[in-house]
């Protein structure tokens, strides 16, 4: 199982869940980040223009089958991206564990529900 | 204008002057027309309390109060980082307890009241220390277009006296001796220690703001008996606390991590729950400034809710212009100019005046603020002398121009064919920036020798909420 | 109801009328009451304001404006995504500021002024532009419960006069014109652009707003000559609304993420402040209302408060029983829905006709938002139309019904003797919902076409706070 | 003190006092002070509504509510986790809707109404029912400073009458019933069902705040015959409230996760804001507590600002010094405590006396919310035992010895050379304690056994916004 | 060393902790996140019931060494698990480096507190 | 590529940023953490002290190439360190792969600008 982790604008959110649903992810978590470098986003204060460190984005992460990195993958690249400088980054890291906590199930297993896929067969 | 109406239009008339009771031939005339009914000329009626200016000038005086708290606190807390609102909200309510404190004391004595010998234009005394002498049921010897007979005569002249307690107008003044102080935290906020920030508040108070108030509202006031008007504290609250801020801002050096940027506001609902808070309040602080509920209050109020809404709209198009898009916090910024620079004019100018004075403050407050300040590089944080100080000084000097006879027939300012008038708001103006500007700087350098004023890198970084309070505006956690 | 009380109460008596001056026997009898002491029948007075009134109403237009900014601005931005917020909250900041000068410069005249010819029912002209001729001392000509003689007489016959200035009556209607566009935002928060917003904002208060005040308030206004009843707005601002927020949540389309479902309010305790400040400001709306500080006034508070109460306990048990949860969504959402219905009927029902009334709107409002919205499934983002559009007509209806002569003796509704009041109240409804309806879909068209209403697919996936002002409403660092 | 002013001082005289009106030798020579400007004594006039007076109780009523909500709402909702927040906004919300209309149904009627025979000093009637017989026009029959001659006579003693509406004295006091049964909110929070504490609340309000108010404010009560003093509710409000809260807070037992330790506050700007609502919102309540716009209005309003300011700066102090910072909840919980202990002694005590008022209550509440509380270890989550009670305890009995001649003529506390009023102040503290402590002590377990009132843990661990409203205050996505 | 990530409904927050600290987890970290998914919680806004995508959750992130994963993970399964749908999961995944900042101790060391530890024997 | 992810004091964030800044490190990402502990933080409301079991906490996420890994958690240890009781952890673990979602980039590559990095030669 491996772990993907996005780092994406927040006005694709919309596109990427779309996107993830088609390709069969079910779930997913994401939080709030703040994104700090170098660049900089221009903001607009009382007339007064300054140049922002701080971009807010999204992470999201999900934890996928082996079978299914490489869709989930392309499936948030195409949709997250602008073309623009700070479209985000994603990032695959293996996870050797997963437990359903729900069942106590294990491994991969824990990662997908039976009857759902099946369904979708 | 002082809040005696009296001596001011009648200068020729030479008589010995009570500190604070007043001859009205004037305003005797026009009694029948604001007594309810009463049929005062007829009979000797002892004077009475009205209690329809009174139940005003109650909530008048409550409506600034909510001014300072939550409404100025909001407005400047919003408007600082997460780590530092509490700091901003601190200082606004303790001053509200020092300062109230402190006008009881002798603030109104020193403010109000009157002194002996070559001090009395500047400064008054403390025979009302404490409230000393003053009684529950005595009437207010300060009042603008509503007064009665008090009963008594000096030279067979009626000295006429106010419509509602003393202790309502010493509340009310109360209100605005709190909210000046209060005001020049946007200055300094995000990087001041907070003793020295307390001690001061009340040092200012004492020294530079009871001075000020003496010279333009006290009867005996040298900007007074030359004839400056200021409404509703053009020159007293915003020129005073926004030249003091300047002073600070530039004393206390920028904050560390300013490096010529601007920061973030970290939650600008609650600047716009301040900047709406601080409108509502507003009506009290302009239309309470006649101390009647009567036709001068409803033309403040008119007057006050147009150039604010003028120069709120100023500035949005300003953003929309300039800085490519409306902004929320500048669409509150312009509302508080308005209101800082109606603020002298309130009771002297008609709803196009009003109009005019709304737009103009708004073009040199955003001026001030996106290109002057960054250029002259002073870090003011919440802008402070750029909205507050700036502000003032339009409101002050187009009120030597738009000031109508229409409105108070007494007044008129260069438009209406009185050009005097404005040399007089230019000799106010300056006196005001001269005492505030060369006071602030001294109790800064007294205050910051004896107990330091500026936070430490580590305290700044950590945000004065921690480091100053030991508390964090928001949990994270359940 | 018009604001001139005398016509409708005594239609038989033949008589030219003076625009905007009243005769008034009856008034006249019951003065020596209202004037405070004044021996007023036997000499000759001048008219005079009376404090205790106009005290009230500075104090009530400054609540009608707190409803606005920042009352209604939290309601609804708390309820809104927090992408969303600021632009609700700019949208409530910018129509305060655009309509309040609309309305000296001419709102006010078309609404409360008189025309000449055909025109006269339908609209004022421009005589007030700028309110061009009206004086600060002058008193209002419009009045409920309180007036006195004005010292002018047509026909032998005492003209009466308000007890307010002018001024502050000009003041208090500005605010109710400036809520009433702000109520409609609630249909289309979340997917409407800012600049055509603001330009139907501004041409929905000229072309919709000033008519229909003019129709109902106005003394020539047809529906106020057919006596139809409106204490404080259910027609006028309510019903008004509520229509133009139908429209243009259809027009609109949904937002692109609604799918039926709604959206979690983002700051549920923003949601609760505005509801409370809605409930405290809205006791000047009302209360406000009879322009007097008397009796009526403190009838009215009671039936706005108690129809309130109901309102919001009726919505708590029906969220409890078929929702499973009482929720203070749902209890902040009955109070409002209960101000809105008791708002035409304040001055004119007993406290137990205020309870039916809360009662009923709740499960009319409930019923509205919960089943036949979803079921239509047009997008109203924050149910403007269900609570205000549904709650105003149910209160102009029920006022019909509940109108009681023990409040004023001049009007009685269907369930006191009088059903031909009913029909009267159908009328009014009838007329307003057509004119509004049409007015905003003609301007819907109009405006869109030239200027553009709805946020591009990228802008409303960004939040209208980024895209339309370039602004977060709070920061997640430091 | 009873809110009919007469019998207190005029015990000596034996008359057949008529449920709600008054003899009023004393309050007919002040008269003509008082009435503007009317030729009282001579001619026979009807009694009158005085505007002014009317002006200032309207937005007094206005001001009250806006105490529970939204100020103590966000005061106590700052104050508790995240995950509680909107249960207890929802209690102050359906607690103003509740209690609202139980007063006219039948709360106002039996604390304010007359019984006959034994019960008369404990408990009114119901012959004010739903406000049965109250006319529109009626003058309120309770009076403090300011009254007028009825027209009526008894015995030829010419009886006197209040200055404003019947229906304004209700609903002023309407919302003094809503706000006492909210305060105890404080103690229970966190860990109630809401089922529960409805029922508990809506009871507590009917058999405890009735009869109390009935005692200490109705001209019959037994209290007021005594001459208990309590200007604004020292007693009815603030002891009644806090010690039911320290009897919940008993009963329930402690939070699941309390081991000892407090909780930091969520979000302490909302804890400021409230703060500063109430303290805005108080001038009316004590203020208010005159029933006049005059000069004892503002005396209690200059006491009372005084008292808060002193309470709030002596609260800092102690922080700084025993805490080691000075803290924003702690300014906000001192200027609370100020507020709370000088309400009964807003109209006896001067400037001074209100300032050791001030000092005092925060040094005794510090004291029991920092060491007693902690030691005896029962979980009074917000303190409303510790604020209000103790502070309510404090301000009635520092009344018996503060209360001066120079306010009120006819009220002296024993270092005012009259101790038999602290004696007085005592019995009346004592009878309302163990009142107020047995009446909830067996409320609670009435309606614990009937509907339960303790959440379960996992309601608690949950939060009681998600498992009692389904709702989350703050949305963490968009 | 491994890191154990667990996402747990926040009403079981409270158990959790109890859990861990019996088993000697003497601290970790979390934050909130948000899950997205196809299936919905039901919500009632003004009365009318919608199904909500977003389900606001608790990340946990403990490191632990590798002796202690198992009982970790027991321990969170045992007391998250209510049986319904939406209790989460747990993620383990390897950590090749831990350095405590105070000290700059590096590895397993940098884990616990030597004094801590041998207390607890 | 190693992601490294650390736990500091907000108040050490700024010295932090600066260190990165310096070490050459262009982006990274953080949110704020509660950590929850045995220990305590002493904390005063309304005059009583009570000690807390939650202290706030940033977490930073920086993914780097494997030959930026030392520097960078040097840079973070020094400028994040107070040396009481608190100053927080740095952990290391393994990344498999990493993609720039504006331009498809993967590996190692995604993680700098080579005109950045060229410049900065
Ligand atoms: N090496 C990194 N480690 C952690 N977060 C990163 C890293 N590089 C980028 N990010 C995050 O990704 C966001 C956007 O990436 P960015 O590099 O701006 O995209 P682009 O390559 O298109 O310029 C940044 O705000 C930052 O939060
Ligand atoms: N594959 C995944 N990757 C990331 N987060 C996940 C994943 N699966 C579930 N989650 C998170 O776990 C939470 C609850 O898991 P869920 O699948 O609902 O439990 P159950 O298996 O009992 O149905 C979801 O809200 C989501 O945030
Ligand atoms: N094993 C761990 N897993 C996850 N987070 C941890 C772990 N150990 C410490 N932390 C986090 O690091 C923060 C500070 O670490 P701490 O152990 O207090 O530093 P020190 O070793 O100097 O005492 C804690 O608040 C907690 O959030």
């Amino acid at each position: 199982m491996k772990k993907i982790e996005a780092i994406i604008r927040k006005s694709k959110f919309e596109d990427v869940k779309k996107a993830l649903y088609e390709v069969g992810i079910d779930w997913f978590s994401y939080w709030d980040i703040t994104g700090l470098g170098k660049s900089t986003a221009d903001q607009v204060v009382r007339g007064q223009v300054f140049h922002s460190h701080y971009i807010q984005r999204h992470m999201l992460s999900i934890v996928v089958r082996d079978q299914n990195v490489d869709k989930t993958v392309n499936a948030i690249m195409k949709a997250a991206r602008t073309g623009e400088m700070g479209d985000g980054k994603i990032f695959v890291s293996d996870i050797e564990a997963t437990y359903r906590i729900r069942t106590g199930e294990s491994g991969p297993d824990a990662l997908f529900n039976h009857e759902h896929e099946l369904e979708e067969k | 204008m002082s809040f005696k109406l009296m001596w001011t239009t009648h200068k020729d008339i030479k008589m010995k002057k009570l500190s604070v009771a007043f001859f009205a031939f004037f305003t005797f005339l026009s009694f029948p027309l604001m007594a309810q009914g009463a049929s005062a000329a007829t009979a000797v009626v002892a004077p009475a309390i009205n209690t329809g200016d009174t139940a005003w000038m109650i909530v008048a005086t409550a409506l600034v109060l909510l001014m300072t708290i939550p409404g100025l606190a909001l407005f400047y807390g919003g408007l600082v980082r997460r780590k530092n609102i509490l700091n901003v909200l601190m200082q606004c309510f303790i001053i509200t307890a020092v300062i109230s404190i402190e006008w009881v004391a002798c603030g109104y004595s020193l403010a109000f009241g009157s002194s002996k010998g070559v001090l009395a234009p500047f400064i008054g005394g403390f025979h009302w220390a404490f409230l000393h002498g003053i009684h529950i049921n005595d009437l207010s010897p300060y009042f603008i277009s509503h007064s009665q007979p008090s009963g008594k005569f000096v030279n067979g002249v009626p000295v006429m006296i106010g419509t509602i307690p003393h202790i309502v107008f010493i509340l009310f003044q109360m209100m605005f001796a709190v909210i000046t102080p209060a005001l020049i935290i946007g200055a300094f906020a995000e990087r001041i220690k907070f003793k020295g920030f307390l001690i001061f508040s009340l040092l200012w108070a004492l020294f530079i703001y009871n001075p000020v108030a003496h010279w333009v509202w006290s009867s005996d006031g040298w900007l007074a008996k030359l004839g400056a008007l200021d409404f509703a504290g053009g020159t007293v609250v915003h020129i005073n606390a926004g030249i003091a801020a300047l002073v600070m801002a530039i004393m206390l050096k920028k904050r560390r991590d300013y490096e010529g940027h601007a920061i973030p506001p970290h939650n600008i609902p609650f600047v716009a729950i301040g900047a709406a808070l601080l409108w509502f309040g507003w009506f009290g602080f302009n239309a309470g400034s006649g101390l009647a509920a009567d036709g001068l209050a409803a033309s403040a109020f008119l007057a006050t809710h147009i150039a604010t809404a003028a120069a709120a709209f100023t500035w949005a198009m300003l953003d929309w212009i300039i800085g490519k898009k409306p902004t929320l916090v500048g669409v509150a910024t312009g509302a508080v100019a308005g209101l800082v620079a109606i603020t002298p004019a309130a009771g002297f100018v008609d709803v196009v005046g009003a109009m005019v004075i709304g737009v103009m403050v708004s073009l040199v407050c955003f001026f001030m603020v996106a290109y002057v300040k960054p250029r002259l590089g002073y870090d003011d944080t919440l802008d402070a002398f750029g909205v507050h100080g700036m502000g003032g000084i339009l409101g002050a000097l187009l009120t030597g121009l738009f000031a109508t006879p229409a409105i108070q027939a007494a007044y008129s300012g260069a438009f209406y064919g009185n050009p005097h008038q404005f040399v007089v708001q230019l000799l106010a103006v300056s006196a005001t920036i001269v005492y505030s500007g060369v006071g602030t700087f001294i109790l800064f350098v007294i205050v910051n020798k004896l107990f330091g004023l500026r936070a430490t890198e580590q305290q700044e970084a950590l945000g004065l909420d921690e480091s100053m309070h030991g508390e964090a505006a928001y949990t994270t956690f359940d």
